[in-house]
């Protein structure tokens, strides 16, 4: 039996401070002059009356975009290292968009292969999804295109449906069951706010017209993959920027460099993009030194690799790079083009 | 590539976070060329000195702290393990950093990662090098390798060739090699520069005339990309199929294990599922991202 | 602001070697006594000084940066030191109006034959600079990398 | 900026394409998202239909101008004509391989003000309409009307040029400047202390990700190879410590003294709201106090920085 119980708007600012007793609690904030995924600091929730989704994805929260990996210092017996605590604090994410949820599954896929990012796979791990359907997408969005929907529940711990004067919560994992079981404030949820829920669900999935067709798009792109003219179309507009990519829930590609301190220094990871040339320039060659060829790693890397690797599109429809290109490139334009 | 046929990848040795370099000294420098030195360094812990393994093929990262890390495979063979050795060109950051150090210096090295050269498929077949440049480092591990197991392998065909015969690499190797009557050795520079009493001519031109039989055959090419390009239609012209090539890929590499993202040729991560791969695995994308 | 005693500015001055360059030799050579918390670049040209080079002193924690180079007319490259000058004006500027004290920015005309005003020219820079305080712009309290690549 | 203007340019485009006068059409179409326009960038005649001339034409597009072969011919509002004539000073395009369709702009509305003003998010807005100093904006059954000087980018509230000054064809007639506007984000900044004001950077740069959109959308921006990519020495950490944000937004406004024509493009690229003409507009300021430097008024003259008059800007030195 699933546990579904109601939160009464008004009360939601308390139910965050209860929270924060055990986790650190982040939401939607503007104060530091963007839509990004904050500490709570108590007060009103005010953040629903603004809040469609972040600009800065929540992936921020568990793949920061600049850490340090370690420090290492010089004495006479010679090098020393050391990893930076582990951080081990538990983290609760408030209202995150089921997109950027599903990102994160998509971002375990290969951080958690093979040798494991343990930076990345700790604060995953002690971090817990409090999703928040979308009542409101926006025209950029289209994760409807790509398995998902705006109350997809994947990987959600906790699922929230705003039914006007609350939000319907409803446990999706058994540390979601967890959570709301131990939370004395609840309610439990009647028929009627249920079928209210429901309602919900079904309008907001008929707002989004976005759309792209997935079936065989690997192959489509595998088959045009060498049609150079066709790219070069596509990339004509592109100003090559990071946007796309930084600001992108499942990309997750990063830097490491090393930054000296007077006695030492410490060797820092910061996410990095695709779209840059210096990203795969060696000293005497570069294999994507056109823009072309990199905006096709981009959609191919989502849309093509991915697939191949695991199966999954590493896409979720959320529309940011859309939203977000100062020049309006849109990747389902080009995924709606392609030759053949 | 599919998920199911990546699965060759190594467990990682002795401690769980794949970012944390052990450190090691040099033990000693060797100058190769006038912009190559190889390194030989042991691991500064004991424990690790006496278990570290590897196989030929595979690489490490290796850092200079506070300049960065950079990428090499390791150029010993790993039949001959009182030290490692990597041969470092100096063309960037790192590099720079690497020809400033002395014996002694402190390096950090993370690995083995990749795969390495499939052994068990090369035994009892005829074996044919080829390699230009600094390109000789990864192949070297795997002939002396071959050569310290002789009994296993067919014939050896060994083709090497540098622009000029100042470039060539490891020439204390390709005496001992030119003297083996176990193998067949050609040597060659691009351009005859008056010193030189060998062959010129171009690598892929030079293995055209050694013209190596592929009847039993596997080819490893290793060498700078304008060469690998014109090496595969020569092996091909000789009856080699594209199983039957194998290189060894140099990208730009920062983590080392299939996460940072850059090393991609199309699905196919160079750190992760390479270095080292048929012609047949990479065929589709060499011409266009390589 | 608060500053320790000791607290002694520490200054990066580039010099054209035409010019000042060879004055503060000279003020070196007749023992003309100016304080050692110069560290002194030589570049070819003061129009070789790239705004860049000015902001990353002020990055790596200098206390004060001098650019000089020859006399408006005598550039040893005819128009260097014009262009310099231009350059080290919208620098200078651009940084007085985000909140950056124009005196830890200065630039001067030494010729080689003006050691004495090479002197002068140290001199109040670091005066000035010990009036405005170290430079903080940089630091956010936590102790920052600080990167002194070659 | 009416329909007829559009038909026109649309006419003007083809013309030039099909005669093979140009090889290529630059301009604006209309993007995927509402009111949103983007750059249209195309050697198709049938293409050119797409081509629009409306208030949300922000982009300057002389940006993609370096670099191509052949001739081209490209829409420019005032602003951009000057970001054109700076690339001709600085002769990374030549004039005779530009065609230049002269738009006649009075402002272009910035969506984030009116997203601001309203409440509602862009995609939650029906329709909007400018018609002279008035701007209405539909949501739903509202009604909301501004003045044209509320909702126009703040860049267009004191354009010296919103006629292009270059140009081989003008879509339709020259418009005057408008009446001033205050500008209340440089207003307020420059009301702050030194001290402030540097803090205000820091606070600001504290969000930047280096996404490098600023300079990738800038006309000016040209250099094949940005010092932040110089490895050695490496100016900059890789990683986006606000410092070096800082530091790199810093230099790059330095090195746009002279050509920096105050086209807004950096802000509105900007994906977390840093207010960078706030030092771009300095620096637009700055040289005109002291060269009397307009960027790209006139193509004939050398670039402010490889130029100099025997006595200037004295004062600042020693």
């Amino acid at each position: 039996m699933s546990i579904i119980k109601k939160i009464a708007k008004k009360d939601l600012g308390k139910l965050l401070d209860e929270w924060s007793r055990d986790f650190t609690v982040f939401s939607p904030s503007k104060a530091s002059g963007i839509a990004r995924m904050e500490v709570w600091q108590g007060g009103e929730a005010s953040f629903l009356d603004w809040y469609r989704n972040t600009v800065i994805p929540p992936k921020d929260i568990v793949l920061p975009l600049l850490e340090e990996m370690f420090s290492f210092s010089k004495s006479e017996e010679g090098y020393k290292l050391e990893t930076p605590p582990a951080d081990d604090s538990k983290r609760l994410i408030f209202g995150i968009r089921p997109c950027d949820a599903r990102a994160l599954s998509i971002i375990d896929m290969t951080y958690g292969d093979g040798y494991q990012d343990n930076y990345y796979m700790q604060r995953r791990n002690n971090t817990l999804l409090v999703g928040l359907g979308c009542t409101n997408p926006y025209d950029s969005c289209f994760c409807t295109a790509l398995g998902g929907n705006p109350h997809d529940t994947t990987t959600m711990d906790v699922m929230l449906t705003d039914i006007g004067d609350g939000l319907l919560a409803e446990a999706v994992s058994q540390t979601g069951k967890e959570l709301l079981q131990k939370t004395a404030e609840l309610k439990a949820a009647t028929e009627e706010d249920r079928t209210k829920a429901e309602n919900v669900k079904q309008a907001a999935e008929k707002k989004i017209s976005r759309n792209i067709e997935t079936e065989g798009i690997a192959e489509k792109l595998r088959a045009c993959f060498e049609d150079k003219e066709f790219w070069q179309q596509t990339a004509a507009k592109c100003v090559g920027c990071g946007i796309c990519t930084l600001l992108c829930p499942t990309c997750y590609c990063f830097d490491i460099s090393d930054e000296k301190t007077e006695d030492g220094g410490v060797r820092v990871r910061s996410l990095d993009s695709c779209s840059f040339s210096v990203y795969t320039k060696m000293p005497m060659e570069n294999p994507r030194s056109e823009k072309w060829q990199r905006v096709r790693n981009r959609v191919c890397h989502k849309y093509e690799y991915y697939p191949m690797l695991f199966d999954t599109i590493a896409c979720t429809g959320c529309g940011r790079c859309i939203r977000l290109c100062p020049v309006n490139w849109d990747i389902t334009q080009t995924l709606n083009s392609l030759p053949g | 590539m599919t998920i199911d046929n990546i699965s060759h990848r190594k467990k990682f040795l002795a401690q769980d976070n794949a970012y944390l370099p052990h450190i090691a000294v040099i033990e000693k420098i060797i100058e190769e060329t006038p912009d190559t030195l190889t390194f030989h360094f042991n691991f500064k812990d004991e424990k690790l000195k006496q278990e570290f393994t590897f196989e030929s093929g595979q690489f490490g990262e290796y850092s200079v702290f506070g300049v960065g890390e950079a990428t090499f495979c390791i150029s010993s063979s790993p039949t001959r393990r009182q030290h490692l050795e990597f041969a470092v060109k100096r063309v960037g950051k790192v590099t720079n950093a690497l020809h400033r150090l002395g014996v002694g210096a402190e390096i950090g090295f993370r690995g083995p990662f990749g795969n390495g050269f499939p052994l068990d498929k090369l035994k009892g077949k005829n074996l044919v090098f080829v390699a230009g440049g600094i390109g000789l480092a990864p192949l070297r591990s795997l002939i002396w390798n071959v050569i310290d197991n002789r009994k296993d392998y067919g014939k050896i065909d060994i083709v090497y060739g540098a622009r000029s015969s100042a470039d060539l690499c490891f020439k204390y190797d390709l005496e001992q090699w030119a003297k083996d009557e176990s193998l067949k050795m050609t040597t060659t520079i691009d351009r005859d520069d008056g010193q030189w009493k060998g062959k010129t001519g171009f690598v892929p031109q030079v293995l055209e005339q050694a013209a190596p039989s592929a009847k039993d055959a596997v080819a490893v090419v290793c060498g700078p990309p304008v060469m690998i390009r014109f090496t595969f239609p020569v092996l091909e012209k000789l009856g080699f199929t594209p199983e039957q090539m194998l290189t060894t890929l140099e990208k730009k590499m920062k983590c080392g294990i299939g996460k940072c993202g850059r090393c991609n040729i199309g699905d196919i991560y160079v750190c992760r599922d390479g270095p080292v791969f048929s012609y047949a695995q990479i065929k589709d994308f060499i011409s266009s991202e390589y | 602001m608060e500053q320790s005693k000791d607290w002694e500015p520490r200054i990066v001055g580039f010099l054209c070697k035409w010019c000042s360059y060879a004055g503060a030799d000279l003020a070196g050579i007749s023992r003309k006594k100016y304080p050692a918390n110069i560290r002194i670049i030589r570049v070819p040209c003061s129009g070789r000084v790239d705004p860049l080079f000015i902001l990353k002193a002020l990055r790596l924690g200098f206390d004060g940066v001098l650019v000089s180079g020859c006399h408006p007319g005598d550039c040893h490259y005819q128009s260097g030191n014009y262009r310099a000058r231009r350059r080290f004006a919208v620098t200078k500027k651009m940084l007085e109006s985000m909140g950056v004290d124009p005196r830890r920015v200065q630039a001067s005309w030494v010729s080689a034959s003006e050691g004495g005003k090479f002197v002068e020219v140290v001199n109040k820079l670091i005066n000035d600079i010990k009036e405005i305080g170290p430079n903080e712009l940089f630091s956010d309290g936590k102790q920052q990398p600080v990167k002194t690549d070659s | 900026m009416e329909n007829s203007n559009q038909s026109k340019l649309i006419a003007e485009a083809k013309a030039r394409l099909q005669k093979g006068k140009v090889q290529r059409v630059i301009g604006f179409a209309q993007g995927s998202l509402r009111f949103v326009t983007t750059p249209l960038i195309t050697s198709d005649v049938d293409e050119l239909e797409k081509l629009v001339i409306n208030p949300f034409i922000a982009n300057n597009l002389s940006n993609y101008l370096v670099g191509l072969e052949g001739k081209t011919a490209i829409t420019a509002k005032g602003c951009d004509s000057r970001s054109i004539v700076s690339l001709i000073q600085d002769n990374k395009i030549k004039r005779e391989d530009v065609v230049i369709l002269g738009i006649p702009c009075t402002g272009i509305i910035d969506l984030a003000k009116i997203e601001k003003l309203t409440g509602r998010d862009r995609d939650e807005i029906e329709d909007i309409n400018r018609e002279g100093d008035k701007v209405t904006v539909n949501i739903g059954e509202d009604k909301k009307e501004f003045a044209a000087k509320e909702v126009l980018y703040d860049n267009c509230l004191h354009c010296d040029v919103p006629t292009p000054e270059e140009y081989d064809v003008l879509i339709g007639s020259p418009v005057n400047p408008k009446p001033e506007a205050e500008e209340v984000k440089l207003k307020e900044l420059k009301e702050k202390l030194p001290e402030e004001r540097w803090r205000f950077w820091q606070e600001e740069f504290s969000r930047c990700i280096r996404c490098y959109a600023c300079r990738n959308v800038c006309p000016s921006c040209f250099c094949q190879r940005c010092f932040v990519e110089e490895s050695q020495p490496q100016w900059l950490a890789p990683a986006p410590h606000w410092q070096d944000n800082l530091l790199f937004q810093v230099v790059r406004s330095i090195h746009l003294a002279g050509r920096c024509t105050d086209c807004g493009e950096c802000e509105r690229a900007c994906p977390v709201n840093i207010p960078l003409r706030s030092l771009t507009r300095e620096m637009y300021d700055i040289v005109d106090d002291l060269f009397d430097c307009q960027a790209g008024s006139d193509k004939d003259t050398p670039p402010l920085m490889t130029a100099y008059e025997d006595e200037e800007a004295e004062g600042l030195f020693l």
